[in-house]
């Protein structure tokens, strides 16, 4: 009997440390007498929190129900056993057999998984889907978390094939999604989804500032935002004592430049740290995220100027990259390096 | 004069560097005895003149007798204490 | 041709640099020279008159300049070497004689140390 | 130590020096006699061909090794003078650049009315051709980039002509004025360009003009200098300097000069023609240097008499003015730039202590580039400045600094606010209408190929800093990439 109760005891414990363990087998012989069968809960997964839903032992895991019609043998009740000879008899007699197929396989959570799914697939494959645009954003687990929540070492091919089934019922029409099918998915879903998180919107204050903060290398850069005639100061200076080329002014300004509300503001900017040329491009993005509070509407406008000002400094570099090119034969060491820096921009 | 080199000589109004040495006023007619001195530093004084001295040069000691031009320098001056370099070709001994 | 103590100098020479060719004549001596005179740093020599140019000479002249003073050197060096001293036998070695390093750096020693320094201006072949 | 080319000079020194013993008095200058310096080694010359082989153990030291042949060129030298005018070369028209239909000329009627305020204007022939004898125009002021020089008329122009016309009724009441302005302002703001036109409205108002075109050529030492004999503290004068300064005024102002006759007797050094004109002194001033100061004083006290027109005394970049200039007095002392004739002349007029008999302006404006630092000079600009925008807080001077007494006393009248004569013209931005003016001439001109409307005109103008002037061009005009 010490067997017998060393195995439960080694399930209580596995239950109470929720350690993933293979599936256990449990003693089971092909014997007339029909026990009550013993709750076989399979996965003991590491990650508590979306696990708890499983785990009430009244209903059995879904996976079970697909295997064709297989019956466990029922378990032996060794309290009724009269005497210790006919136990020994009964465990030399005893045979093992694992709770799903794939336990004999590399990888058997995985590929129950992928069973499941793909029969979930199947099931489901006649209702009417959205395209994947339209299909609610959801941030799959990465394939880190999958082997840590399994436990195996399962491979990126496979696992993005997964994927691909998980993606395709997340296109099933979100009306008709079946709760079995929400239910598998939420095995495979990150804790924290997209648009979980929103910034609070910013405020225009009293004065009717909206302020904007940006950084870029070691530079961080606070722009308040007024209506205005289009004045800037920058750091207390005029736009031009304070950066003096063109490119590094126009670059500050971008934003109010590229959607033409530069006579429209007034701008007072704080920028410190890194050099000119971060501080200018960390106004700029201090200038952009102030133009937002003021004008929500500019964003996509806000996203093009983002590429019209790097298609025109490309193309600016271009040109000086033309203009000085004679000057480059006898400094050979200064070409390579600015040519790097081209390509490093395109 | 190179002004550091200036400023590193002996301030003047510490005057030179008078160190007492045995000097015996020889009679005109006597022999001179040479003075042996260990003092380089010290300033050659105008009555030292016509003196002998024997200067220590790290090794030995050095004779020197003193002329006119050689009062205001030091005694060490007149006693090289390197020897000199010479080239001499020892590949095929 | 302008004359300055003696020497001829072009007109587009500047004055500065010509006081300087002077054995004897350093910047500050030139500088000194030419404030004494109101002539101004830049000035070519062709713009003086020749009453400045006059004053020139008979300020060089009151001064040790030019072959007094190599005579003045040589006679200082000659009696280093002769009473024996250290320094003057450098001189004659042609060797640096303010005690510095020997190992390298001494082509200004090997060019100038020689008893008749700067007198004949020649280089010891 | 000797390098290669001083040693070659030594070779040929050697050749001509003096034998040591002639005594000086006796050589005669002319005729330099040959004596070899006597030493042993100048006869061991001749026999340069047979050198014997250094002994063993000497050292010897190649000195020949890597030095030039003798007749070697070293690149054609510049004439003397030349590099010089190739930097200040000003070129005032583009034919390029497309004439402008609608601009107007500046004239002696509507020069002064403050309706022209906001409009570009040209500047009439006569007047460029005396702006350019007073070297007025500055190379890298981008006149050449469009077909005849024109100028906007900025709020500030009206209030210089403003000014002008207070000077001539003053004249006309008989109770002379002289106006002192110093005109400051940010970098490329429009300084001298604002200078320039002060100028050119003096010349079309008939005054008579003296320009300093740059204050540094004065005091940095280039030109020649004598002390004025008698002059308490000595002052020294420039001759060469002063000359070409009576030639310019001579080109600026011909029909002033012609016309008035010498009136009083300056015991001038050379006789003067029967019926004398300010003209023949000026001429033998610019004729022979020495006499030139002499000339000018003269041509000042001249120019006192009554009945004579107003001056306007103008110069660039006044920093150079306030502080040591680079001459050197005989005890090998710094002269201050105080004592140089000229600006003596000028900083009594600006500081008072002097005035203009019929009147004038005095007229002083700073360079932001290579401008020395005068502690001084910035600590009274910021006042005047403080007086005029907020009069609340004026800065204090910190008195652990150590300052220049002479330049304070000449600029202390920019303290206290109720001294009307003496302030700071400050220049700021355009204002809107302004660059859209200067926008639309360089549109015009055929210089900028854009659209001129709002919001290009205020793009640019908050690019350029809030309307600098310098910017405004240099951004639109002169960019085109």
């Amino acid at each position: 009997m010490a067997r017998n109760e060393l195995s439960r005891t080694i399930q209580a414990a596995a239950e109470c440390f929720q350690i993933a363990s293979r599936p256990r087998y449990h003693t089971s012989m092909r014997c007339t007498q029909r026990t009550w069968a013993p709750p076989t809960s399979r996965y003991l997964s590491t990650t508590p929190s979306n696990r708890v839903g499983l785990d009430d032992t009244s209903e059995l895991s879904p996976a079970s129900q697909d295997f064709e019609p297989f019956t466990a043998a029922p378990p032996i009740d060794f309290s009724q056993q009269k005497e210790k000879k006919q136990g020994d008899a009964l465990l030399a007699r005893l045979r093992v057999v694992p709770a799903s197929p794939s336990y004999f396989s590399a990888k058997p959570t995985f590929t129950d998984d992928f069973v499941n799914l793909s029969a979930l697939l199947r099931k489901t494959a006649t209702l009417p889907t959205v395209t994947a645009a339209e299909a609610p954003k959801v941030a799959w687990k990465t394939i880190d978390q999958y082997r840590i929540m399994t436990n195996e070492p399962v491979k990126n091919q496979r696992y993005h094939k997964m994927l691909h089934i998980l993606r395709r019922l997340n296109c099933i029409h979100p009306t008709l999604i079946p709760e079995e099918v929400v239910q598998a998915m939420k095995r495979y879903k990150k804790d924290s989804q997209p648009g979980d998180i929103v910034p609070p919107p910013g405020i225009i204050d009293e004065w009717g500032r909206a302020k904007g903060v940006g950084r870029r290398k070691t530079s961080s850069a606070i722009a308040f935002l007024v209506e205005g005639n289009g004045e800037v100061l920058i750091n207390g200076q005029s736009l031009v004592n304070f950066f003096g080329r063109l490119h590094l002014r126009e670059s500050a300004v971008w934003a109010l430049k590229a959607t033409n509300r530069l006579d429209k503001y007034n701008l007072f900017g704080l920028v410190k740290g890194g050099g000119t040329t971060g501080q200018a491009e960390a106004m700029t993005l201090a200038v952009a995220k102030a133009l937002l509070v003021h004008e929500p509407a500019l964003k996509p406008a806000l996203r093009r100027g983002k590429l019209d000002f790097l298609r025109s400094s490309i193309w600016l570099l271009f040109f000086l990259h033309i203009h000085y090119f004679p000057y480059y034969q006898w400094a050979p060491l200064h070409h390579n390096s600015f040519k790097a820096h081209v390509t490093h921009i395109q | 004069m190179n002004p550091t080199r200036a400023l590193c000589s002996r301030s003047v109004w510490k005057g030179p560097n008078i160190v007492p040495l045995p000097i015996v006023r020889p009679l005109p007619g006597q022999k001179i005895i040479p003075i042996k001195t260990q003092a380089r530093a010290a300033t050659i004084l105008p009555n030292f003149v016509g003196l002998k001295f024997q200067v220590h040069n790290g090794k030995k000691y050095e004779d020197i007798t003193i002329t006119e031009d050689m009062v205001g320098r030091k005694l060490g001056e007149f006693a090289p204490t390197r020897k000199q370099f010479v080239y001499r070709l020892s590949k095929n001994k | 041709m302008p004359f300055i103590f003696g020497f001829s100098f072009t007109e587009a020479s500047l004055v500065k640099r010509s006081l300087e060719t002077i054995y004897g004549v350093g910047p500050k001596v030139s500088q000194r020279i030419m404030a004494r005179f109101h002539i101004h740093p830049w000035a070519k020599v062709g713009s003086l008159k020749s009453t400045t140019l006059l004053d020139l000479t008979e300020e060089l002249a009151s001064m040790k300049l030019e072959n007094d003073l190599r005579r003045d050197i040589q006679d200082n060096i000659k009696r280093l070497k002769d009473t024996g001293t250290y320094r003057g036998r450098r001189h004659a070695m042609g060797l640096p004689v303010r005690g510095q390093r020997t190992r390298t750096q001494i082509t200004t020693a090997r060019k100038l140390n020689r008893t008749e320094r700067g007198g004949a201006g020649r280089i010891q072949m | 130590m000797m390098n290669s080319s001083t040693c070659l000079r030594s070779f040929s020194q050697l050749s001509l020096d003096r034998t040591a013993h002639a005594s000086l008095t006796s050589r005669t200058l002319l005729a330099p006699q040959i004596a070899c310096f006597s030493t042993s080694t100048a006869r061991y010359n001749q026999k340069k061909g047979m050198a014997a082989a250094p002994k063993r153990g000497t050292r010897t030291l190649n000195v020949k090794k890597g030095r030039k042949g003798v007749n070697y060129e070293m690149g054609k030298r510049p004439a003397p003078g030349e590099r010089k005018a190739q930097r200040k070369r000003i070129v005032l028209s583009n034919d390029n650049a497309l004439p402008v239909s609608w601009l107007r000329d500046l004239e002696r009627s509507n020069v002064l009315e403050p309706t022209i305020e906001g409009q570009m204007m040209g500047l009439p022939e006569r007047v460029v051709d005396a702006l350019r004898a007073e070297e007025a125009f500055k190379p890298t002021q981008g006149w050449g980039l469009f077909r005849r020089p024109a100028t906007l008329m900025r709020k500030e122009t009206v209030q210089l002509a403003g000014l002008v016309k207070e000077i001539e009724d003053a004249n006309a009441q008989q109770q002379p004025r002289t106006i002192r302005r110093i005109i400051s302002g940010d970098r490329m703001s429009g300084k001298s360009t604002l200078l320039l036109q002060g100028l050119a409205i003096a010349h079309l108002r008939d005054w008579f003009v003296i320009n300093l075109p740059e204050a540094n050529d004065i005091t940095n030492a280039h030109t020649d200098y004598a002390p004025l004999p008698g002059s308490q503290p000595l002052q020294y004068t420039q001759d060469t300097y002063t000359a070409n300064l009576l030639r310019q005024m001579l080109k600026a102002n011909p029909s002033i000069l012609e016309s008035t006759p010498v009136v009083t007797d300056h015991k001038l050094p050379f006789p003067l023609p029967p019926k004398p004109t300010l003209k023949h002194i000026v001429e033998h001033g610019m004729a022979n240097p020495e006499t030139s100061w002499v000339c000018f004083t003269a041509l000042w006290e001249e120019l006192s008499q009554p009945g004579r027109p107003p001056i306007l005394f103008a110069i660039d970049s006044l920093a150079h003015v306030m502080r040591n200039s680079e001459y050197m007095s005989a005890e090998f002392k710094p002269i201050h730039a105080f004592d140089l004739t000229l600006i003596r002349l000028f900083v009594d007029l600006l500081s008072g202590q002097k005035t203009l008999a019929n009147g004038g302006i005095i007229l002083g404006s700073l360079s932001q580039s290579n401008k020395p630092l005068s502690v001084v000079l910035d600590h009274f600009v910021t006042i005047a400045e403080a007086l005029q925008s907020q009069p609340a807080i004026v800065p204090v001077w910190n008195p652990y600094l150590s300052r220049d007494q002479r330049v304070v006393d000449a600029l202390r009248g920019l303290e206290d606010p109720k001294q009307k004569d003496f302030d700071i013209l400050r220049l700021g931005g355009l204002s809107k209408p302004e660059a859209r003016a200067v926008i639309e001439y360089y549109a015009e001109s055929g210089m900028l190929r854009h659209t001129v409307n709002d919001s290009f005109v205020t793009e640019k103008w908050s690019l350029a800093g809030m309307g600098n002037m310098g910017e405004l061009e240099k951004a639109s005009v002169r960019l085109r990439l």
